[in-house]
């Protein structure tokens, strides 16, 4: 595979570009793999990445029934922080971000991670104490975050007012190394990556059955023909309860719409990422200068990719009063993306009832800012068949022993 | 030279001028100028610069479609960003700067990035800036983050002066665009009886129609126009509205529109924008459609134009882009053009028609008035860098060998029509392939579906993919007719209007220029004229496997500026499906996403801003409060004092201040926030045993019980004392945050669940204010008070009463949340305040003080009594705060015991509720965690604790705190160590949570 | 944004009056109940991609609970009825029958 | 004991619709299956008003009867007489499983007056107010509070709300209702 420079880019100038080869290949299926991954998103194609990489499993394919990255890795906003407050929230969040940081050397892409710092704003006197808590406990979790007061607040984010009206801000959570990425060359990235590996990111290609037998996989129906695996990884946010299904098992897992929309782009005026669950919004600024606001989710199971328009006004009102030079901004783009809902709101990475079948789903609100650490902690799932210490408080029985991995604890909604 | 022409301009009002400035320049122009007619009469024809490589860029379009005129508008707290001048109407003082260039429009140093353009095709930035990785946050992202955005920010702390609201608006009938289709729909539903709302985004009806020319029922366009607003408005069942534009189109019927009521004006008379959320049986969209560019070199240099946006500019506004226009096209529309310039007496030196046998009878009508006509051919390039100087023609099947420079100005080009299918796509509609003219229509097959399932979207005319003036009066007609019909309203059988039927030559489609265009030519011609996308680039991201069309997009941006692809999509999807080999259809289309154009962010906010932003709820002694020094803090909605602060004084001076008098005198808190609900009926007793962890049924009447209620997940989620005020009647009391939540829940349980139990709730909360008195003197001042008699034996510890209190009805309650001897009163709401006051004035010889919610928390820490939100936070059940004494054993089950059964909620390994004390006796910090030796598996330190209240106790000069510890209360005397943020470890003792009175006499007495 | 007529009031409410409640039909487990038989009353839920049946309250007009039939695809509605049933009323099922033939949700079909 | 005060002291706001608060009215909440034939007589008789169907309201002279849900009636007299006429309900209603509560001190009511009071509910609640008949009573969504109201005659609503949010409602109903904010031409 030709690296990427910026010597290569001059270099193709000379011949008007016309001898960049393929980010990815195309194949044909094979009739077996070692492992499928259904789903090439982020997750799944992180999965696939850590399989080859740290397990030297590389006889993959990912399977995706339409276009790579096209699910929730391309339609959110694009943060990435780990100032949770539950320690296993905190340590895969954690080691998500710090793979993050290095990225896109690793593969040989920018995925233009852009640790400009994110802050969640206290507006009460109980968010003040949630925010506290967390900050003493990410502090023993070893992910660097503070407590800051109003005037650092208005320092690093001068387009906040402080003073209210109705939720003055008395302070912030601050994680200096969070920030945001190219959500799309996440997944570009890692799927140039596995196929260099000699993996095969099939796209267009929908899972339609799992075959079983004797209680073990065997393989998939796909709409191009059936494919023999070993083992079999589920990584299809929105769509998990249905492949569960046809694997034979439930899930924990309702799926609802969760909204998003950009402003026009403007000149740069927003250095950090600002969160305020108080109000339920949160915004930062991209490198195009849209102004990237995450909405709320609906109440309701929903399949449509579109929400229901009166959480982006909860959500613009809110932030209007927060960042008041908003208000003659416009609204460029709105959409919405499915996300699964898991009883506790936290992630599932786990074994199921069917050996060799492996499941990553119910990242609700936070799946992309996860993707490596998932990816990270599926493959180690995957390869050894028993989860690692990142995955194994995630497994699917917790909710029947009442283990649950509640974030929504510190403070109002977890994005 | 672009000029204003000595007569003509239908929109015009040319016996006015009015001033308004560009770049500081003072220009003025008509009544009816958009800004950009009015910029193009004052010879201004580059407005503002390209987003990647700051090419300057003039107007292409004349309407909402237009991606290169963009402004900054109004100054100081009334400045916008990215507004088009395309659809900016002109009004008195209007002031306009450009964007995106520095040091001015004319003079840029980012024009460099267009020198440097083969440097930075597609995607250039996920190969490069990789390395070393510091740079990216400190050098690269920076420098690509100025360069980037384009309107100048608000700044920081402005505050816009408008107000928005929103309406709320039902039609049987919506009909979106105020076109001749638009129109012929709402006469044919209006007069079938339907109630029919027709929007309009601009200020003008007609649409299209009256610049094209033609005749409808035999008279001109503009008359018949004119005729049918008058005859819709003579119609009660029908409401029009110009300057509003359908915004979005939503699930069930469900329809945004934005109406700019104000932005036409200096300054707005009322709001400024006003939102209008629809509920419509159907939707009519007549939303015309729209011009596509042709895709040759040079076509974004400033001068060359959408054919139909200089017809536009020649008719409406009396504006000549050019004096010699060349007008380019592969359809018939565009010698419309050349036959308007010839008529407004302006110079066409050709026009290039790609088709080989070139048009029908408008070509002839061209060549008829002495314009030369060139078939078979296409511009090769175009010559000039902020003016168009010259275009190069050449053999359109050829790779742009010149064959012909001709001088020239201006470029009206047109590479055919595409219908507006935004609406029609936002609920799912779904589109059709037309070969014949090119462009995707609705497929009335895959209509988007209402709540119903019934398709609820009929689109009309030319957003239907219907060309030619009388074909699209008699679709419109007929799509008017069927709303009607389907919304239970008879059509009349009159006619449709009669229109002249299209006669044109058929479209070639041409999607680069010319078809064999060398690599060179194919990176100058531009698809998106705003993110500089060209067609090598989509070629570019075709050949690296970027193949889906979402990929391509994503990786070129084409389509993602302000302008949303309106004018590059399709050009660029064809360029893609050419790359790749595949037929258009195969290759898709981008989903359309609402809003049609950009809407401000005020206008869907409306009038939750300031004031209104959200309910603040005041309790009937609100204002006192205020009065009285009240530092507020906001409890869910309602205002609560945190503190009463007095001259001088800190907030923790004021806190100590109201914790000791109200220990040793007397303290006054507002409880009015307290949830009130009450439930009666003869199953109250069994109902109130399942929602309550505690027996509840043996609560005897005139006695109070403390009770926790679980959700049926097993958490603790509130807590409160209940009353029992007869045999089947209590009343619960609930946190202030619960109340609401708690009453729907008991309603939940009884509607769903037990819907055969007979039992009534109510909330009650707001009917009460209440008033706890609380300290040593509190039985003193309700004794002056008189009336009631208040001693211990006619009303004991968790006893209540009711009668007259100072010739007020109340209820009181002897209960207490602080430790000491307190009453908590209740009294009618709007009596409150007044007896709020009586019991302050008689106080005054007790050392009677107000205290605020912060106090209350000391106080009640202070006994080891748990604070919903504080001991708990959704995890915690009853069990972990030693409250076990309030779990009935007796009981076979009530909600959330269940789930306490579960093997972790059983653990004796749970964490569990002790009190706290430091050594150095300071506060411990808020939410502190207990270390255990070790690490986790993932590297964390291992803890067995936390802090989950703590303060410092006036009474006892020191700090105390309430915390949840592994195996807490088995290990009494143990010290454990809690790290501070800053590094240093404070050390606490594990003792009972209860720190004052623990024998309880003092509430007793 | 979803409109659902209240059984009760008789009002096209549309989904800012409302307030979502989770699958419908719910049988309540309670102390008796196995792990297994509790897990799934709290957190199986159905999910269906198509016929689903939920609670609304009205919660911002009468304040009742009832339940709709919905399709979680094109967000078609069925119909609604009040929520003192233990199951799709016969007229519900037919409606839906007629729609969508074949559909199952749970063990009803 | 003190005269009743008003959440806002009967605030007032003059713009192409008045808006004023209302004096304390006397309200009653009653909580018993409409169906019923004890309770609906019940209802009738304390109130002299006929009882209303599904969203209806009923009037006679002073007091009005108010149709809140199938199990829930509302009824509304002077705030003086409120708790007589409770314990006389009450009295009335010994035996039937039902629940009455004099609550007449929890909510506020305005009255807007003028030609378009219909246009200015309809900037604030999802209503199709064009379509609104006298006689009945909706409970909904004003802006972000629950609400209700009626229309006693064209030109002229009522509209209760919680206390504690009254001066939101007011700010919202006074903002709506301000001269040149005018919708319709007609």
């Amino acid at each position: 595979m030709k690296r990427y420079s910026a010597f290569a880019i001059a270099r193709e100038a000379l011949r008007n570009h016309t001898g960049w080869e393929r980010a990815w290949s195309s194949p044909e299926p094979r009739r077996r793999y070692d492992a499928i991954i259904v789903g090439a998103g982020g997750h799944g194609l992180a999965t696939a990445y850590y399989l080859g990489k740290n397990h030297g499993v590389r006889n993959v394919a990912i399977l995706e029934k339409g276009w790579l990255g096209g699910g929730n890795t391309g339609r959110n906003t694009t943060i990435i922080r780990s100032n949770y407050l539950q320690d296993p929230s905190a340590a895969i969040y954690e080691k998500a971000r710090s793979l993050y940081e290095t990225l896109s050397q690793e593969l040989n892409y920018n995925i233009m991670f852009s640790p400009r710092g994110v802050m969640m704003l206290a507006q009460t006197e109980h968010e003040v104490r949630g925010y506290r808590r967390t900050a003493q406990a990410n502090a023993l979790q070893g992910v660097d975050t503070e407590f800051i007061g109003p005037k650092r607040v208005k320092e690093l984010c001068p387009i906040i007012r402080l003073e209210g009206p109705r939720y003055p801000v008395l302070g912030a959570l601050w994680q200096p190394r969070a920030g945001t990425a190219r959500h799309d060359a996440v997944a570009w990235g890692y799927a140039r990556a596995c196929s260099d590996m000699g993996m095969h990111v099939i796209q267009n290609c929908e899972v339609t059955g799992v075959r079983r037998e004797g209680g073990r996989v065997t393989g998939v129906d796909t709409t191009r023909g059936p494919i023999d695996c070993d083992k079999l990884g589920i990584v299809v946010a929105g769509h998990s309860g249905r492949l569960a299904e046809m694997a034979g098992f439930r899930l924990p897992i309702e799926s609802v719409a969760l909204q998003a929309l950009v402003s026009e782009p403007i000149k740069p005026v927003m250095d950090v990422v600002v969160m305020a669950n108080t109000v339920h919004g949160y915004m930062s600024q991209s490198d195009k200068g849209e102004m990237v606001i995450g909405g709320g989710a609906d109440g309701y199971n929903n399949y449509t990719q579109r929400g229901s328009f009166h959480h982006v006004e909860e959500t613009v009102r809110a932030l209007i009063e927060t960042f008041p030079m908003l208000s003659r901004l416009k609204m460029l783009r709105w959409w919405g993306g499915i996300v699964d809902m898991t009883g506790d709101r936290s992630p599932i990475i786990s074994k199921t009832p069917v050996e060799g079948v492996f499941i990553n789903c119910g990242w609700g609100t936070g799946g992309f800012k996860a993707i490596p650490g998932s990816g990270w902690a599926m493959a180690e799932l995957m390869a050894r068949g028993e989860p690692g210490p990142l995955a194994a408080e995630f497994s699917l029985d917790r909710f029947r022993e009442g283990r649950f991995i509640d974030e929504s604890v510190a403070a109002g909604v977890a994005h | 030279m672009s000029t204003r022409l000595a007569t003509g301009g239908r929109l015009l009002d040319r016996s006015r001028r009015i001033p308004f400035t560009f770049n500081g320049r003072r220009l003025s122009g008509h009544p009816g100028d958009t800004l950009a007619s009015a910029l193009l009469a004052s010879g201004q024809m580059v407005m503002g610069r390209s987003f990647k490589y700051h090419r300057p860029r003039g107007p292409v379009a004349s309407g909402a479609e237009e991606p290169n005129a963009l402004v900054n508008l109004g100054r100081g707290d009334r400045h916008e960003p990215n507004q088009r001048a395309t659809t900016t109407e002109l009004f008195e003082g209007l002031t306009a700067t450009s964007q995106n260039h520095w040091p001015s429009l004319e003079f840029d140093v980012g024009q460099v990035n267009a020198a440097l353009s083969r440097f930075l095709p597609a995607g250039f930035y996920y190969k490069t800036f990789i390395h070393p990785r510091p740079l990216w946050k400190h050098l690269y992202e920076p420098f690509i983050r100025q360069s980037a955005g384009l309107g100048r920010a608000p700044d920081p702390e402005t505050r816009d002066p408008d107000h928005y609201e929103h309406l709320y608006a039902f039609a049987d009938v919506l009909v979106v665009g105020g076109g001749v289709a638009g129109l012929a729909a709402a006469l044919a539903a209006g007069r079938a009886g339907a109630r029919v709302l027709l929007i309009e985004q601009t200020a003008h009806w007609g649409g299209r129609a009256p610049v094209d020319g033609g005749e409808i029922d035999g008279q001109p366009a503009e008359d018949w126009v004119a005729a049918a607003v008058a005859e819709l408005q003579a119609m009660e069942n029908v409401t029009l509205r110009t300057r509003t534009m359908g915004a979005g189109l939503y699930d069930h019927g469900y329809a945004l529109a934005y109406e700019r009521v104000g932005d036409h004006l200096p300054e707005p008379k009322g709001p400024r924008h006003r939102l209008w959320r629809i509920r419509a049986a159907r939707v009519v969209t007549a939303t015309g459609a729209i011009e596509r560019p042709l895709s040759f070199a040079g076509n974004d240099v400033p001068g060359v134009m959408l054919a139909s946006a200089v017809r536009d500019y020649v008719v409406n506004w009396a504006v000549s882009p050019g004096d010699r226009t060349v007008v380019v096209t592969n359809n018939d529309d565009a010698y419309r053009t050349a036959l308007a310039l010839k008529a407004a007496g302006l110079d066409v030196p050709a026009v290039i028609d790609a088709r080989l046998e070139g048009g029908g009878p408008l070509m002839e009508e061209a060549k008829a008035a002495g314009i030369r006509v060139e078939t078979g051919r296409g511009v090769a390039k175009v010559k000039g860098g902020k003016r168009v100087e010259a275009v190069h023609t050449c053999p359109q099947a050829g790779e742009g060998a010149t064959v012909q420079e001709i001088k020239c100005d201006a470029v009206a080009m047109s590479g055919g029509w595409s219908p507006v299918v935004h609406l029609w796509s936002h609920t799912g509609g779904k589109l059709l392939w037309d070969e014949a003219e090119a462009f995707f229509r609705p497929d009335p097959e895959r209509a988007p579906l209402g709540h119903d399932g019934a398709p609820n979207v009929i689109a009309a005319g030319a957003a239907n993919g219907v060309l030619g003036l009388g074909e699209i009066l008699a679709d419109a007609h007929a799509a008017g007719s069927r709303a009607a019909e389907e919304t239970g309203h008879a059509p009349k059988s009159d006619a449709a209007p009669t229109g002249d039927a299209r006669d044109e030559a058929p479209l070639a489609p041409v999607w680069i220029m010319p078809q064999g265009a060398a690599p060179a030519l194919r990176a100058k011609a531009w698809l998106d004229f705003q993110n500089d996308v060209k067609v090598s680039d989509v070629e570019l991201a075709a050949r690296e496997g970027y193949e889906s069309v979402e990929h391509a997009k994503r990786y070129t941006t084409l389509g993602m500026a302000t302008d949303q692809g309106k004018l590059s999509n399709i050009n660029g999807l064809a360029v893609l499906s050419q790359a790749l080999g595949q037929p258009i259809p195969q290759v898709g289309t981008t989903t359309f996403r609402p809003p049609y154009t950009p809407i401000s962010m005020a206008a869907i906010a409306g009038p939750a801003r300031g004031d209104t932003f959200q309910p603040v709820r005041r309790t009937p002694m609100h204002d006192w409060h205020e009065a009285h020094g009240a530092d507020w803090e906001p409890v869910g909605q309602w205002r609560r004092p945190y503190t009463y602060r007095r001259e001088g004084e800190s907030r923790e001076d004021a806190v100590n201040r109201e914790v000791k008098n109200t220990r040793e005198a007397l303290g006054m808190l507002d409880a009015s926030t307290l949830g009130k609900i009450l439930v009666k009926g003869p199953d109250a007793p069994r109902f109130m045993d399942m929602l309550y962890t505690n027996m509840m049924s043996t609560l005897k009447p005139g006695r109070c019980r403390y009770g926790l209620m679980c959700s049926e997940n097993g958490f603790l989620m509130d807590d409160g004392v209940v009353a029992r005020l007869d045999e089947e009647t209590f009343l619960c009391h609930t946190t202030t945050g619960g109340a609401d939540h708690v009453h729907a829940h008991m309603e939940e349980w009884l509607q769903t669940e037990w819907w055969d139990w007979k039992v009534w709730t109510l909330n009650v909360t707001e009917q009460w204010g209440q008033i706890a008195v609380v300290g040593p003197n509190a039985r003193k001042v309700l004794e002056k008070l008189g009336d009631l008699d208040v001693s211990k034996e006619a009303l004991s510890f968790m006893g209540w009463t009711q009668g007259t209190l100072a010739g007020f009805p109340v209820r009181v309650f002897r209960i207490s949340f602080s430790g000491e001897l307190s009453y908590e009163i209740a009294v009618p709401a709007n009596h409150a305040l007044a007896l709020w006051e009586a019991i302050f004035e008689a106080g005054q010889e007790f050392g009677v003080m107000p205290y605020g919610t912060e106090c209350l928390h000391v106080l009640r820490a202070e006994k080891g009594f748990i604070m919903i939100g504080d001991e708990t936070d959704g995890t915690v059940i009853p069990q972990d705060l030693g409250l076990d004494w309030a779990i009935s054993k007796k009981k076979d089950d009530y909600i959330g015991k269940r789930a306490q059964q579960r093997s972790h909620m059983a653990d004796p390994e749970r964490w569990k509720l002790v009190g706290l004390e430091t050594e150095d006796g300071s506060v411990l910090p808020e939410g502190a965690y207990a270390t255990a030796p070790g690490t986790n598996g993932n590297g964390q330190r291992n803890t067995q604790g936390r802090v989950t209240s703590t303060y410092h106790s006036a009474t006892l000069g020191r700090g105390i705190a309430m915390g949840l510890v592994h195996r807490g209360p088995e290990r009494m005397g143990e010290v454990l160590e809690f790290p501070k943020v800053d590094g240093t470890v404070v050390k606490a003792k594990i003792v009972e949570p209860v720190f004052y009175d623990k024998e309880g006499t003092k509430q007793d007495v | 944004m979803l409109l659902l007529t209240c059984p009760y009031c008789g009002v096209a409410a549309e989904e800012t009056e409302l307030a979502p409640g989770g699958e419908a039909h719910l049988a309540r487990v309670g102390p008796e109940g196995t792990d297994d038989a509790f897990h799934a009353y709290l957190f199986e839920k159905e999910n269906p991609r198509g016929v689903h049946f939920e609670r609304w309250r009205h919660a911002m007009g009468c304040g009742k609970w009832f339940h709709a039939a919905r399709c979680t695809v094109t967000l078609e509605v069925f119909g609604t009825y009040p929520a003192q049933t233990t199951e799709p009323p016969e007229h519900i099922r037919a409606a839906i029958s007629a729609k969508r033939p074949g559909w199952t949700w749970r063990d009803l079909a | 004991m003190s005269e009743p005060a008003s959440a806002l002291g009967v605030a007032r706001a003059e713009g192409y619709v008045a808006v004023a608060e209302l004096p304390p009215q006397g309200m009653i909440s009653v909580r018993g299956d409409l169906s019923e034939e004890g309770v609906a007589q019940a209802l009738a008789d304390a109130s002299g008003a006929a009882l209303p169907g599904v969203r209806g309201i009923t009037h006679a002279g002073e007091t009005s009867l108010a149709w809140m849900s199938p199990d829930e009636a509302m009824l509304f007299c002077g705030y003086d007489e409120a708790e007589e006429l409770a314990q006389a309900l009450r009295e009335a209603l010994t035996g039937a499983h039902a629940l009455v509560a004099n609550v007449s001190d929890a909510r506020a009511s305005f009255e807007l007056t003028g030609a378009r009071v219909r246009e200015v509910i309809a900037k604030l609640a999802p209503v199709d107010m064009e379509r609104f008949a006298l006689g009945e009573i909706r409970r909904t969504r004003l802006a972000q509070i629950p609400a209700a109201f009626w229309m006693p005659e064209e030109g002229r609503l009522t509209l209760i709300c919680f206390r504690s949010v009254a001066r939101y409602a007011f700010d919202l109903l006074a903002k709506a209702a301000e001269t040149g904010a005018e919708v319709y031409a007609r």
